[in-house]
Parts: C-alpha cells; sequence; structure tokens
C-alpha cells in the first residue's frame, strides 16, 4: 500500500496516545516532561506531514516554532524542576501534592 | 533504486573509514613525535617487525621514526585486559564508546573528499543541508561523553562528562554561527557548492578570516583538545570521563576524539581551504582523467594533514584553560564576535549587490 | 471689575492654610496657628482692597464651568455684590479677630494645630457659601460647613458630651439639608437652572414659573436655613454645640455659621412666595420667644448666651418672614458683633475661672477683670438694643419691618422678646460681674493676656457704633428698590426715632422693664429667686420646655422601633434566606469542587484531556 | 522499486519511532530515567528520519541538532545532577492505569471519527521541498513577527531560568 497521509498521521496519533499515557500514567517527573516532549513531536510530525501533502510550507514554519517554543518550555521546567528538588528532595508526582485541598 | 549506487556508495564508504583510521592512527604517531621535537625528545623512533631490517633499501627506512608504532599501540590495546569495574551501569558502560565514536565516523559521510572520479563524485552523500548534517551529527557526539561519565559510577568520569558536554554544547554555538558568513558568500548550504564557489573566487578563508579563526578554536573546544581539555585534565580529574576504561573500549574514545579531529580539519578544509582544489595548474576544475583525480584527493588529505599539525602543534604549546575562563571566552568572546562577523559580513553582502 | 482674581484668592488661601497644616505642620503649634491667622487676615485685607477699588455696587460673577451633564450645567463661579461683600467682610473680619482670640484661649491645648486647620477649613467653606453663585456649590459649601462644625464642636473628642453633641448638631442640620436638597432638586427640575441670576430673571419674567409647588419649594429650601440657623423645631443642636472651645461657638455659632441660613434665605428671597414668607415669619417669631424663655433659667454662662443667639436668630428669621432682607441682614451684621463679643467675653471669664461655667460660682468680677467686664457690658447693651448701641437700630429695623406689615402679632413678640432679652442677658451680668464672689474661683480670677482681650476691644467698637456707621444703606442698597440718600453722621444716629418712632420708643421701654426686673431679682441675689416666683414654669424653662425629652420619646423611640424591624428583615429574610440560600450553594459547589482538587498533577492532565475531548467533539461534530 | 523504496524505510522508521517511544514511557528492563531519555533520543533521531522521508531536510537537521543535541543533553544533566535513582517499582495505580487508558481511547475515539469523516486530498502529487532558502524566505518574510515573538520568548525563559537557577530563590 501507497504510503500516505492517512499513514503519518497514524503514526503521529500513536505517538500522541504514548506521549499522552506516559503523562498520565508515569510518577516521575522527568518523565512526564519526556512524555510531553513525544507529544510535541508527535504534533510536528502531523504538521510536517500536512505540509508536504497539501503542497505549503507554512506547516514547517510551524514545527520550526514549536521546536523554539519547546526549547524554552524544557529550559524552564527543568529549572523549576530543579528549584523543587531542591526544596522537596523529590522528583515524584505523588509527592508534590501541597496544592490539595 | 540504483545498484551501481549502492556498490560505489559501500566502497566509498568503506574506503574512506579505512583512510579514517590509518590517519587517525599516524595521527596519534605524529602527535607524539612532534611532541618529542618541541620538548627536545627523541619520540618513538624504533618498533619495527623482527628483521625488517635486513629488507634491502627499503629496511633502515622502514624501521626509522617508528613508524609501526600505530601498530604496535593498536596490538597492545587489543590484547590488554578488557576490565570492567564493579558499580558500574553495565549497559551503559558499554554502548558508551560505541556512542562516542559513531558520530566521528558519519560525520565525514558530507564531506567532499574529491572532485569526480569517473562518473562518480568524491562524497558519500552530497545534501543539500550538509553544514546542518555535520552540526547536527556533531552535537550527537555529547551522549558517548556524557554516557560514559555517567555509567562509571564514579566522581572523577561523572565530573569530566559533565564538564566536557558543557563545553562542547556552549561551542557548538559559536561555532555554528561562525560559520554562516561562509555560507552566506557561498550562497549554498551544500559544501559541493562551497568548493565550487571557492574554486572560482579563491579560498574563503582570505574572506572569512574570523569565521576561520573563531571556527578553529571552537574546533580545539568541541574535541576536547588542549587548551581546551578540561574533560580530561589528568591534574584535576585524573582522566577525564574515560577514567574508568581500558583496552579496546578506551582505543575507542581515542580513536573517536582523532577521528574528530579529523573531521574538523576536514570541515574547515572544505569550508576556508577550497576543499581538493589548488588554484593553479587547472586543479579547480573536476578531473577529466582518474589520475587528476587521486592528485585532487591527496591535495585534500594534505591540506587536511597541514591543519592537523596545527592541532597537535597548539596542544603542545599553550597550557590550559581554567573552566570559568574557557566559559567566559565560548559565551562572552565568540558568540557576540560570531554575531557581529555575521552582521558585518550581511551588510557588506547587501551593500555590494 | 478691578482685581478679579482677589475673591478667589480669598476663597481658597484658608483652603490652602487647612491644607498646609494638616500635611506639613502639625507638629508646631506656633507655626500653624500663625498659617491660619495669616490666611484669614490676609483674606479680609484682600477683600477691603477689593471693595475700596470697586465698591459695594458691583452685581458681577466670576465663572469658570466646573462640570456639565446633559442639560445640567454646574458652574463653579462668585457672586460678587453687596451681600456676599458684606458678609465676606463679616466672615473675614470678625473670624479674624476669633483667631487671634484662639491664640490665647488655645495656647494651653496640645491639639493647637488641629484646631487652627479646622477653624481654616470652616473659614473656607464658609467663605464658599457666601460666594456662591447656584445652588449646587452653594450646598456643597453648606455640607462642608457642617462637617467643620462637626469636628470643631467635637474638638475635645476624648469627652463623651463633645463627641455626642457634635453627632447631634450634625444629624439634626442632615434633616434640614434633606429638605433643603429636595427643594433644589425641584426648583432644578421645574426651572432647569441652579444659577441665582438665571432663576431669578426666570422668576422676575414670570412669578408663576414654580407653578403650584412655589410653596412647597420654597419652604422645603427653607428647611435648610432651619438646620443651619437652628430653628424651631431643629433648634435642640445649638446649645449643645456649646462643647466646642468657646472661640468655636464665637465664630460658628454665632457670628457666620448659623447665620448661614439666614443668609441663604436673603439670597434666594426671590424664590420664597408669600405663603412661605408667612410659615418663615411665624416660625421666626416662635423660636424668638422659646428660646428667650428657655434662657432666662438657664445657669452655664454659655448656654444663656446661646439661646440668645436662638433668639435673635429667630429675629432675623422673622424679619425676612416679613419680607425684609436689608433688617434681617443688618441684624445679622450687629449681632456678628455683638454676639461674637459676648462670646469671647465669656470665654475670657471661662478661661479666668479655670473652665468654670457656672454663673452662681462666680461674681464680682468686676474689679479682677475690668476689660472683660466693659467690653461685655458694652455686648449686652447692643444685645439688649438701647440706644445708640449698634442692637438698638438693628432691632429697631425689624420691629419697623413688623409695623410696616401691619403685622402687631408678631411686632408684640418682638417687642416681649427684646424685655425678656435684657432680662436674662443682665441676670447674667449681675450675678456674673457685680454681687459677691460665690466662690473661691471667681477670687483667684485675673485678667485674659492681651491677645485676648485686642480682639475683644475690637469688637466691643464695633458693637457700639455698629448701628450708625452705613451698614444698614449698603443692604438697602442692594434690596430697595430706590436707594435712600445719604443722611449726615446726626441723622443716622437718630433715624429709627423719624422712620418707625413707635418701635423705637416702645424697644427702650422694653430694656428699661427688663433692666429693672433683672435688677430687682438679681443684683443682690446668691441663688436663683425666679423659680419659687414662676414655680412649673421655671422649671419648664430650665428643662428647655423638655424638647429633647420630647424628641427622645417620639422620634428616637420611633426610629428605634424602625430600626429593630429592619434589622429583623435584614437579619432573617435577606441575610437568612437570601444570602444564606447562595452561600450555602456556593458552599455546597464547593465542597463538592474540591474532590477534584487532589493536587496531583496527573488527575489535572486527565481532567484536561476529558475537556479537551469534549471540546474537540463539539468542533468536529 | 523507487516507490516502494522510501515506503519501506517509512515503515521502519515508523516501527523505530513508535518503538522507541513505548520504551522512553515503558521499559520493561530497566526504570532509569536515563534510559528514557535515551530512547527518546532514538525517538527524535528515527522521526529525523521520518522528516526526511518528508523532504523536510531543514527541519529534520534542526530537530537532531536542537533536540538530540540540546534538550534531551539538559535533561540527561538535570537527571544526573539530581542523582535520581532508578524508580522503585511501586504498584501501578489502577486509578492511573484506567485514566491512562479513558483518555487515550477518548482520543484514539475522536481521531478516528475525524479521520474516517474528512477527505484527505492525498492524491494530488506532493512538491514541496523543505529546504533551507523557501523555509528561510517563508520564515523572514510572512512570519517575521512571530519569529521576533519566539526570539522574545527565548530571552524570557533564558532570564527565567538564571533567576530559577539562584540558589538563594527564597
Amino acid at each position: 500500500m501507497h504510503v500516505g497521509l492517512e499513514h503519518y498521521l497514524t503514526v503521529s496519533f500513536l505517538l500522541f496516545a504514548l506521549g499522552l499515557l506516559g503523562v498520565i500514567m508515569r510518577r516521575n517527573l522527568l518523565v512526564i516532561y519526556m512524555s510531553l516532549e513525544l507529544m510535541l513531536n508527535a504534533a510536528n510530525l502531523a504538521l510536517v506531514a500536512f505540509s508536504r501533502f497539501n503542497n505549503k510550507l507554512d506547516g514547517q514554519v510551524l514545527v520550526f516554532f514549536i521546536i523554539t517554543v519547546a526549547a524554552a518550555e524544557v529550559s524552564v521546567g527543568l529549572a523549576l524542576i530543579v528549584a523543587l528538588y531542591r526544596r522537596r528532595r523529590s522528583a515524584h508526582v505523588e509527592d508534590l501534592t501541597s496544592m490539595k485541598f | 533504486m540504483d545498484w551501481n549506487f549502492i556498490i560505489f556508495s559501500v566502497v566509498k564508504i568503506a574506503v574512506a573509514i579505512g583512510v579514517l583510521h590509518a590517519i587517525a592512527a599516524y595521527a596519534v604517531l605524529a602527535e607524539r613525535k612532534i611532541s618529542a621535537w618541541i620538548q627536545d625528545r627523541v619520540g618513538p623512533n624504533r618498533v619495527a617487525p623482527p628483521f625488517m631490517k635486513y629488507i634491502p633499501v627499503l629496511g633502515p627506512v622502514l624501521t626509522r621514526w617508528g613508524i609501526f608504532q600505530p601498530l604496535a599501540d593498536g596490538l597492545k590495546f587489543m590484547l590488554k585486559e578488557d576490565f570492567t569495574p564493579a558499580g558500574v551501569h553495565k549497559a551503559y558502560f558499554w554502548i558508551a564508546p560505541a556512542v562516542a565514536i559513531i558520530p566521528s565516523m558519519i560525520v565525514i559521510a558530507v564531506i567532499p573528499f574529491g572532485s569526480v572520479m569517473g562518473h562518480q563524485q568524491m562524497v558519500i552523500a552530497n545534501l543539500n543541508v550538509g553544514i546542518l548534517y555535520t552540526f547536527g551529527i556533531v552535537s550527537l557526539g555529547v551522549y558517548g561523553i556524557v554516557l560514559a561519565g555517567y555509567a562509571a559510577n564514579s566522581k572523577y568520569p561523572f565530573l569530566g562528562g559533565i564538564r566536557s558536554s558543557a563545553q562542547m554544547i556552549s561551542y557548538e554555538i559559536s561555532m555554528g554561527m561562525s560559520v554562516i558568513p561562509v555560507f552566506l558568500i557561498a550562497g549554498a548550504l551544500n559544501l559541493s557548492s562551497v568548493i565550487a564557489w571557492q574554486a572560482q573566487h579563491g579560498w574563503l578563508v582570505i574572506y572569512a578570516p574570523l569565521s576561520f579563526i573563531i571556527f578553529l578554536i571552537a574546533g580545539f573546544a568541541e574535541t576536547n583538545r588542549l587548551p581546551f581539555d578540561l574533560p580530561e585534565a589528568e591534574t584535576e580529574l585524573v582522566g577525564g570521563y574515560h577514567t574508568e576504561y581500558s583496552s579496546m573500549k578506551f582505543a575507542l574514545f581515542f580513536l573517536a576524539e582523532y577521528s574528530n579531529m579529523i573531521a574538523a580539519t576536514g570541515m574547515m578544509t572544505t569550508l576556508f581551504f577550497g576543499g581538493w582544489t589548488l588554484p593553479f595548474w587547472g586543479l579547480d576544475q573536476p578531473a577529466h582523467s582518474i589520475g587528476i583525480a587521486i592528485v585532487q584527493i591527496l591535495i585534500f588529505l594534505a591540506k587536511m594533514c597541514a591543519l592537523m599539525t596545527v592541532f597537535i602543534w597548539v596542544r603542545w604549546m599553550f597550557p590550559r584553560f581554567r573552566y570559568d575562563q574557557l566559559m567566559d571566552l565560548g559565551w562572552r568572546r565568540f558568540v557576540p564576535l560570531a554575531v557581529v562577523n555575521i552582521l558585518v559580513t550581511a551588510i557588506v553582502l547587501w551593500a555590494i549587490s | 471689575m478691578k482685581y478679579e482674581l482677589l475673591p478667589w484668592l480669598t476663597l481658597f488661601l484658608p483652603l490652602f492654610a487647612a491644607v498646609f497644616i494638616t500635611l506639613f505642620t502639625l507638629r508646631c503649634k506656633t507655626l500653624s496657628s500663625f498659617i491660619s491667622i495669616g490666611a484669614i487676615v490676609a483674606g479680609f485685607i484682600l477683600t477691603v482692597v477689593f471693595i475700596s477699588a470697586n465698591g459695594f455696587q458691583i452685581r458681577a460673577e466670576s465663572v469658570r464651568t466646573w462640570l456639565s451633564i446633559g442639560n445640567l450645567q454646574v458652574d463653579f463661579g462668585l457672586k460678587l455684590d453687596a451681600l456676599s461683600l458684606m458678609m465676606m467682610l463679616i466672615v473675614t473680619g470678625v473670624g479674624g479677630a476669633i483667631h487671634i482670640y484662639s491664640r490665647g484661649y488655645m495656647r494651653e491645648d496640645p491639639g493647637m494645630a488641629r484646631f487652627f486647620a479646622f477653624l481654616s477649613l470652616f473659614t473656607f467653606s464658609m467663605l464658599g457659601i457666601v460666594l456662591a453663585n447656584n445652588f449646587v456649590q452653594l450646598f456643597i459649601f453648606w455640607e462642608l460647613v457642617g462637617v467643620s462644625s462637626y469636628l470643631l464642636i467635637g474638638f475635645w473628642f476624648e469627652k463623651p458630651s463633645a463627641g455626642d453633641a457634635a453627632k447631634k448638631a450634625f444629624i439634626v442640620n442632615r434633616l434640614g439639608d434633606f429638605g433643603f436638597l429636595l427643594g433644589i432638586l425641584m426648583v432644578w427640575g421645574l426651572l432647569g437652572s441652579l444659577n441665582f441670576s438665571q432663576l431669578q430673571g426666570q422668576l422676575a419674567a414670570n412669578s408663576q414659573a414654580l407653578g403650584t409647588m412655589a410653596t412647597i419649594a420654597g419652604l422645603l429650601i427653607f428647611c435648610g436655613a432651619v438646620g443651619k440657623s437652628a430653628q424651631f423645631p431643629l433648634h435642640v443642636w445649638l446649645p449643645d454645640a456649646m462643647e466646642g472651645p468657646t472661640p468655636v461657638s464665637a465664630l460658628i455659632h454665632a457670628a457666620t455659621m448659623v447665620a448661614a441660613g439666614v443668609y441663604m434665605l436673603c439670597r434666594v428671597l426671590f424664590v420664597l412666595n408669600a405663603d412661605a414668607l408667612q410659615v418663615v415669619a411665624y416660625i421666626g417669631g416662635f423660636t424668638a420667644l422659646l428660646s428667650a424663655l428657655i434662657a432666662i433659667q438657664q445657669n452655664d454662662i454659655k448656654r444663656i448666651i446661646a439661646y440668645s443667639t436662638l433668639s435673635q436668630l429667630g429675629y432675623m428669621v422673622m424679619a425676612v418672614g416679613l419680607g425684609g432682607p436689608t433688617p434681617a441682614m443688618f441684624h445679622l451684621t450687629t449681632h456678628a458683633f455683638f454676639k461674637a463679643l459676648l462670646f469671647l467675653s465669656a470665654g475670657s471669664v471661662i478661661t479666668a475661672l479655670h473652665h468654670e461655667q457656672d454663673i452662681w460660682k462666680m461674681g464680682n468680677l468686676k474689679s479682677k477683670m475690668p476689660v472683660t467686664f466693659w467690653t461685655f457690658l458694652a455686648g449686652a447693651l447692643a444685645l439688649s438694643g438701647i440706644f445708640p448701641f449698634s442692637g438698638f437700630y438693628s432691632k429697631d429695623s425689624i420691629l419697623g419691618q413688623a409695623l410696616v406689615r401691619h403685622n402687631y402679632l408678631l411686632f408684640g413678640v418682638g417687642v416681649f422678646v427684646a424685655c425678656l432679652t435684657t432680662f436674662y442677658i443682665f441676670r447674667l451680668f449681675f450675678v456674673v460681674f457685680l454681687g459677691k464672689e460665690k466662690s473661691d474661683l471667681s477670687s483667684h480670677a485675673h485678667e485674659s493676656p492681651p491677645v485676648m482681650t485686642g480682639p475683644l476691644l475690637v469688637l466691643a467698637v464695633f458693637s457700639v457704633i455698629g448701628g450708625y456707621i452705613g451698614i444698614e444703606g449698603i443692604y438697602n442698597r442692594m434690596f430697595a428698590a430706590q436707594p435712600e440718600t445719604s443722611a449726615g453722621f446726626a441723622a443716622a444716629l437718630v433715624a429709627p426715632f423719624h422712620a418707625a418712632p413707635m418701635a423705637a420708643w416702645l424697644g427702650i421701654l422694653a430694656f428699661f422693664i427688663g433692666l429693672a426686673c433683672a435688677y430687682g431679682l438679681y443684683a443682690k441675689a446668691d441663688k436663683d429667686p425666679l423659680p419659687e416666683i414662676l414655680g412649673p414654669l421655671a422649671t419648664a424653662m430650665k428643662n428647655k420646655f423638655y424638647f429633647d425629652e420630647l424628641y427622645e420619646g417620639v422620634f428616637v423611640r420611633a426610629h428605634d422601633c424602625i430600626a429593630a424591624v429592619m434589622n429583623g428583615i435584614d437579619r432573617w429574610l435577606v441575610e437568612g434566606f437570601c444570602i444564606g440560600l447562595i452561600r450555602g450553594g456556593t458552599d455546597l459547589t464547593g465542597r463538592c469542587l474540591r474532590y477534584f482538587q487532589t493536587g496531583n498533577l496527573q488527575t489535572y492532565a486527565f481532567l484536561f484531556v476529558l475537556g479537551v475531548v469534549v471540546a474537540l467533539y463539539v468542533v468536529l461534530r | 522499486m523507487a516507490n516502494t523504496f522510501p515506503d519501506i524505510l517509512f515503515y521502519v522508521f515508523a516501527v523505530l519511532t513508535l518503538g522507541c517511544g513505548a520504551l522512553v514511557i515503558a521499559n520493561p528492563f530497566s526504570r532509569n530515567p536515563v534510559t528514557s531519555a535515551m530512547f527518546l533520543v532514538l525517538t527524535i533521531i528515527s522521526m529525523a528520519g521520518l522528516f526526511v522521508l518528508l523532504h523536510a531536510f531543514f527541519l529534520a537537521a534542526v530537530q537532531i541538532l536542537v533536540y538530540a543535541g540540546a534538550v534531551i543533553v539538559l535533561f540527561l544533566f538535570v537527571i544526573m545532577l539530581l542523582d535520581l535513582k532508578a524508580e522503585t517499582m511501586r504498584r501501578i495505580k489502577i486509578y492511573g492505569f484506567i485514566a491512562g487508558i479513558v483518555s487515550v481511547g477518548a482520543i484514539l475515539a475522536i481521531f478516528m471519527k475525524s479521520l474516517g469523516a474528512t477527505p484527505l486530498n492525498s492524491d494530488s502529487a506532493p512538491a514541496v521541498e523543505g529546504n533551507t532558502e523557501p523555509l528561510g524566505k517563508l520564515l523572514f518574510t510572512h512570519y517575521v513577527v512571530p519569529f521576533e515573538v519566539v526570539s522574545v520568548l527565548l530571552l524570557v525563559a533564558m532570564v527565567g531560568v538564571i533567576l530559577l537557577s539562584k540558589k538563594n530563590l527564597d
């Protein structure tokens, strides 16, 4: 079967689902963060595929922006995790529930 | 799919890697000899297989200057005990040397080491985004060192690994930015096009000397060589990230360092010194015959070796930087300098056009 | 009109002084007092300069537009005519004298800087009322005067009685001001303008412009005067206001603020029609009689003078009601002189006796406080209205006005009140200054310092000569259709005997009757002989005819009842049911929703995903 | 042949991507976050392969350069600096498991629904080449404002990170 847009979208979706599972099921903050990156990459893949099959470059520009934003987000997020770890000696989401009612 | 293409590619890859290893091995010898000369010592001068000196005419030559020293070194590496310390992360401990050497090997794929031989271009992959590929692969080189430092489960390798990766990431930026003027001038990201442009207009080192200087110094840092060999500073860290390694695993790190050097000098040759071209004797045009093609490859190798000599010479001439000085130099001197360089180049180009 | 800026300056100097003192010099008593005194004296000088440059004749307005909403245009303007200029002279002149006096009177008080800030604020507000050219401006300054009066009455707030008196004054004034505001709104609604000149023009062109509401509108506006000038039935606050420092009593509750009601009536006389004026006249007359009767049996030196003030204000209001703004303003002016004088003299006595105010503990102060004695005598004679003191002329013109209107009832009341006035003020005079020393305090009294006696002397001079220096003429030019030709000094001196001989002679007769009674009863008295003669009537007088008790019984009790009902509604219906329902609902919802707030990142992520799914479903459906 | 070779490559890279992605979130052999990070690198590289198949060469390079070269190195740094021990095997929380299944199922339903309902016009011959030059032209003309905004975002992130990393944050 000839590989078309829907194949890429399926891969993208499955990657997204993996990321989502990781975010919801893993308890290590860093791994959750990596799962987030997986989800972002899934979006990137979908955008590039759309860009390719719709003959427009705008999708790739968007991916470029997403990569930039992801880099910024990771740096800030990791700094937060480090700050949190210094205070709590833990990077485990179940230990960080002080926002509870 | 073109079978021709596959076969020739495989051949090119094999030859390139073989040559790479040979150069790397003799670079080690060169390093030792040059350091010996600089320090007024003799250096390796007698290693040879038994009875070699009895070969007429060639014998006395082959037994001098330690020509077979690399062979002995390699043999020694292979025959030593491969020792795995207790308490290491085994998987990473094993993978790390491989991860270190792979990027340094595959980065040469985009470097055009000759013009054409027959119908084959003398480059393994003529990519349109060649330079981006190079930087992408080079950036992966960090992992080997980080993993090695982490896997050893020991303080010195760990510190060495962290230092090294921070240093490499930092200098990647100034390195990447330093070459942008080159591509602004040449007008393409394809390395073959850059060489073609140089064949027509002259070497880029004349047009962008600042780029070359930054690239060269960043290259020292990227390859973890003096004066920036903080990751393996013996006086502080015993041996850096490869302290706990022995035998062939250690050899792979060693090889990776020299391969990186070769890749860096290859890039420099390509970007700043016209690659396989020489500005006279018609050597700046793609070859018509196999002979000229081989001459051009040799020209490329000669330029590379000259630059390697600079690397080695610098190693034995300069003292080591302190780590904060290193970072200060990278972020507060080279990055702004590279940006200014880009701006000035762009403005000049715009003014000319 | 030359020096147009001067009235503005006069108006705002005291405000500047008040602000400056409040912000910067509260710690510095002497400097504060000098700033305040400087502001008002400068105002007086500026006013004199302005009048000498332009005369009293001008009828001009100096206007800046303040705000404009729809067809409501409110100006901030100064109305400059004989009425307001004369009032400015009184406010800054008498006020200045009282400021200087305060410097001596308050010299021991730690809050002197605050006191002078309040005084300056009051001066500013009073000048604002005087100069206002429209109802809104008038009303705003009217309320400002109320505020500064409140602050000054309650100046010694550590005394509970002072605080109560301040509250009482403020609240009673609110009642009158409420009516006043209604009246202003009614006038605006009916005539569409608030500017005095425009209103006067409209009403002159069409006297029926207010239609059937004319009487009501007039009476509502009169309500303001009833409150501020303490007329019956809102007269109860003024005697209590004597809890404030004596200069305050002199300045606010004798000379200026309480006169503001009368002034306002004269200013807006064109709004009041005949029926309304009738009511005004009778209320004035009744107040005059009532308070004179109460004054007879009071023992507190300041309260006697306070009831006297009420009585005199009744005179003025009666004069306005009888259609005589000139006599009213004339009496207001002379009253400002002699009543301020009386209060300040009383203040002098009080300080000499270390804040003892009961007249039955004084006596024989004549030899110990000669200046105060003579100035008080001058004030008393002026108040009693004996020829040739200033009170004689103004009172005579009021009685004459009653005769002109052929209102013999009010004329009779006036004469009787004059008789009573002489009686009670000389009762006070005899008991305090003559006779025996009735306590140790009075035997150790001595004269006040010059900073206090100086203003007394100035005011005494004006109390004596105030009647024939042409003040009436100035007002006449403002109100009378054809100005009188100015007469010579001698003619002015005896003018009342020509203009209204009956009023003049009866007034003098009343004085002598009152004096004789007072001398006979009190010249040698140790205690009050009157209660034995009058019996229950005296008790009633002593208790102010039980007005406070009546109000307490009727209004306060009724108010408490309403408040209790409202409290019940608020507590059970509004709070218990309406708010309780909302609060309980919110509380319940919150209790449910907080179970979603687990503090666990992944719960939030899960909920977030669900939300996104729902949103996507809706969008992609 | 000419058409099938990229298709085969697609399947290879797709399987690599998904397999490594799965190993990022759940590795049966190791619960060490470093392993997750390393598999994330592999995922990124495989995805760069997919990008190349989609002719997005520039993005493929940038993907490796930024993600593999910088972002995940940062992850590794943090993991190493925090000295996170290998996560002990905690009992998988049944609620977390159900929540994950439910959300993925819901997303899957939406995806299938919209994929089935939308006609994908992938028949038209794809022609876009994601080379540096056209992308750069688009970036610096039509998208120049977002570009600048993103640069400001990076600056802000930089300032924020420096502030957060100060020792005396309190």
